[in-house]
């Protein structure tokens, strides 16, 4: 099989078995557990915010290799990030996935992703550690400002 | 673009091979466009998989279709988003689950107002839930031509008013609903507005938004699509705040043996496996239907119809029922003949090819308003020509010697 | 009458023009059989009509065809009476009608008996039930081996027993009911019992008087027929005593606005326009269903299903669900691989023409109480052969190899 | 029009016109209001039965011409009969209609109702009378034996 086009590169398998990030958070400021009703992905997602930015995050994901290594590339790639960058990251993986766009700048890692665009049914395995993150950091902005 | 000029006859298999049929009901059910049929025959030759949970790639194609349907739907309601459109079995399910699911946020001595003009599947749900809850159930009368009496309106949109569910055009009479005058009243008083579209489809694409309604119902068979498929259309932010009315397989989020979460809508509307290849094919007639000249046909729709009226006002005896002005109605029109029943009616003019239905069309209550038990029924639509009107206006001239 | 040796797949359009597709997922949704689709386009092109209302020809046609299907489906199911079948658009809403039209005979305190492997669609709606009623409702647990544990029944059917609802054969575990045992019990107390036959008509006619049952559910699409069209069966004297669910068009005796009184059953079940076409669609599917020999099919399933069991009970570490005898099981085969998960399983299959489907199969107590979320399963119907099993069992030892 | 295969039959629109035994019994022993909810027809049936055999009957017919001529058949034929003579016409009758069995013995009148045959939807409307007429005799019956 051509790697390139194959959905399940080494890449893909190689995430998810380092399972970057995951694990819990001793003192986190947000979290979010989400799923995919449809497939049984679920993804636990902890942030600690500090000034805005991702100090660090913890996650437990359970999945297809398509969520588990999303959620390790976060694992790798979130810290230092604030809520903007992320979901500009978020959105850009969605239109990469949807219409073709290109990788999202800054995260070279989710070219990885690109053979799933044939796979519309799989994009929510992809995007829920994504999702999952913003839910968490909109959890630690909303406990913010209530303090 | 097609032009009228074009026999649309042709598009109609059923239509196609019956050169003498007079099809004159169209009210109770359209028949199918060749586009309609085509399209389900070839989704379940090419794309037959269940929906929503596949990965495989027949799974897919499936998924992406009915996903597909669910926009052309919205295009041809000019909906705010695809996900605000449920696909139901039909324009009774629609109701029924408004009634249920939108009628359990309801408390005992809130109002629904409904009008007698409602056909009984927009009038017997409403009583159900008046029964189950003691909500009150308060009717818009209708004028002596069969519209509905808006006059009254003050007087029954009260504060404890909380939806307005009444038909966008009477099964019976024809006769247009002034829906902005409706919604302008339900607005005042926070009510919320459902349209029984069901008869106002075969007559073109609609406008939700403009029409400034919350819920729309509708059934895939009388737009020239199969059966066994429906529509509601909710405004997204009220669909997200109701229970499920039918629950099972495909609208959960999560289920335990304690409790059951809900996914969000449209999904938490539609329990079970979906009527996948016949929202398909609905897509494919509306579709069909957004290419057409509607001003076009709706000019040729009223000539029709004012043929037809003229005709029968010059039967002696002959009740035409609703309004006389062609603008005020769509091309359905009903009449009474004293002395003859719709049922003798009807079968004299089967004899000519002539399909026309007799009865109280399930309107009793409209039927109890305009003094009368029974109608006959004549309703035209964009396959209809002179030929049809002038072949039912010779055999009703027929049919009174013949029953005399 | 068919023999075996005449491969069944040329019947089935999808399958016919698609030779290198193993599909193994006719337990989500079988494909159609040509006499289906056929049925379909052939009475919406020549008896196109709504039913029960009109006088003229097409409509008499219409009804006959209507009624005629009806008739077949008794047949199918060798009930006692044509009146005694309901159609509605699936099985998930003939679970909701009884859960809603029996589940009002109902009080506080009465219990309704079901069980952890149920689809959510004969879970959820006993669940609803009894959050709005107070019923108790209690559940059959599952032996290691996915079948219902009856040795729990003289503890579960209790005095206050008034229906044990459950399905005949398990979507996810393929796990056939000893429903004689079950009826025994439930007679004892009273009980009625539903049977949720959605998995196993595709496996042949049944008999509901010998089951000894009161209610019977399936789908259309599950069966080779069309989507959108699903059957109720009840007992005749059960059926009279139950009120509507959904309320509309064609189930009244009369309105008013002051009251409503209901059609005796059938019609008193199918509130507006039914799925007509659909209807005798489903009706093709099951007389075709009726010229097969079952004997030769169940062993040939049953060679298929042992072939695949023996296959994968090879693989190191996976772990099957459901009894590994063939005789206590559908040829439904779901199964989990530590490590791997179902989507990716099926997404590596897919590449290779194997349509199987991963997920919780809608029963997720049934999952969690053989300690799982999700699983992958494989499910043959009659038209699949020992290639389709040999290209699985080939295809899951490259997708261990290629996702370790 | 061939008026053998006619529906609409001289005799038929002759027995609707006459309408014998409309209207209502002083001393009726039983009544039964039937209605065909499909199709708008709907009979009022009076009998005043005595030794088990009707003394007279009296019926209000709103409906179709066949409704309304078979219920004037039944105002021309019913007295002196009992119930398992009109239960045998009735049942005749419906074999008639529906697989062409022979004209009910005695009430020769109901071939006129032969063209129907062909009509399955109308044959509600020959048989609602006679429905209903059996509905008021146990009507009758019952409030007899309860007395
Ligand atoms: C105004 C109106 N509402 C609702 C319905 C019910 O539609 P359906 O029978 O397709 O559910 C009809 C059709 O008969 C109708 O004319
Ligand atoms: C056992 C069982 N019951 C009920 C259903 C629901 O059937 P449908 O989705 O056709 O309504 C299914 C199908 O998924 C099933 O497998």
């Amino acid at each position: 099989m051509n790697d390139k086009d194959s959905l399940y590169q080494d890449a893909i398998k190689e995430f998810a078995r380092a399972a970057h990030g995951h694990g819990q958070l001793a003192a986190a400021t947000g979290e979010a557990k989400l799923d995919n009703p449809l497939c049984g992905d679920r993804v636990r997602m902890q942030v600690s915010v500090t000034s805005g930015h991702v100090a660090a995050i913890a996650h437990e994901t359970k999945g297809c290799l398509l969520c588990r290594a999303a959620a390790s590339v976060i694992g790798l790639h979130a810290a230092g990030q604030d809520a903007n960058g992320i979901e500009a990251v978020a959105h850009d993986l969605e239109g990469m996935l949807q219409e073709g766009a290109p990788v999202p700048p800054g995260w070279p890692e989710l070219s990885m992703f690109e053979p799933a665009r044939r796979y519309p049914s799989r994009h929510g395995c992809v995007l829920l550690p994504f999702r999952a993150l913003l839910a968490a950091m909109a959890e630690s902005e909303m406990k913010r400002v209530q303090r | 673009m097609n032009t009228m000029d074009t026999p649309l006859r042709d598009g109609f298999p059923l239509l196609a091979a019956s050169p003498d049929l007079h099809y004159l009901d169209s009210a109770a059910t359209s028949q199918i466009h060749r586009s309609a049929l085509d399209a389900v025959a070839r989704h379940e030759t090419t794309c037959r998989a269940n929906v929503s949970r596949g990965t495989y790639r027949l799974a897919e194609a499936a998924d992406r279709a009915y996903e597909q349907a669910r926009q052309t739907v919205a295009r041809f309601l000019n909906a705010g988003a695809a996900g605000e459109v449920i696909f139901t079995s039909g324009a009774t399910a629609s109701l029924n689950l408004v009634a249920h699911a939108f009628g359990n946020t309801l408390k005992a001595g809130d109002r629904v107002l409904i009008s007698v003009a409602e056909h009984h599947s927009n009038f017997v749900p409403w009583q159900m839930l008046r029964d189950r809850t003691g909500i009150e159930l308060a009717l818009i009368p209708v004028t002596d031509a069969g519209q509905l009496d808006l006059a009254r309106l003050p007087e029954l949109i009260t504060g404890n008013c909380r939806l307005v569910a009444v038909t966008q055009c009477s099964n019976v009479t024809g006769a247009w609903t002034d829906v902005a005058t409706l919604v302008e009243a339900a607005r005042k008083v926070g009510a919320k507005v459902l349209l029984d579209g069901a008869q106002a489809v075969q007559h073109g694409p609609q406008d939700v938004r403009a029409l400034g309604i919350d819920f729309y119902a509708f059934s895939g068979h009388k737009c020239f699509g199969p059966g066994g498929v429906g529509v509601l259309w909710g405004r997204e932010e009220l669909l997200a705040k109701l229970s499920p009315f039918h629950t099972g397989g495909g609208m959960i989020g999560e289920v335990t043996p304690q409790a059951t979460t809900w996914a969000p809508p449209p999904q938490r509307f539609e329990a079970g496996t979906p009527p996948i290849a016949q929202a398909v094919g609905l897509a494919a007639a509306l579709e069909w239907m957004m290419t057409l000249d509607w001003q076009q046909i709706h000019a040729r729709e009223s000539r029709l119809c004012e043929l037809l009226v003229d005709g029968l006002l010059r039967i002696p005896a002959l009740r035409l029922l609703g309004p006389e002005s062609s603008a005020a109605r769509a091309p359905i029109v009903s009449f009474d003949i004293p002395g003859l029943h719709p049922h003798d009616i009807c079968q004299v003019l089967d004899a000519r090819n002539l399909a026309l239905r007799g009865g109280h069309h399930c309107a009793q209550p409209l039927m109890a308003a305009l003094g009368i038990d029974v109608c006959t029924r004549a309703s035209i639509a964009l396959y209809n020509d002179e030929t049809d009107i002038l072949a039912l206006l010779d055999g009703l001239s027929f049919a009174l010697r013949e029953l005399a």
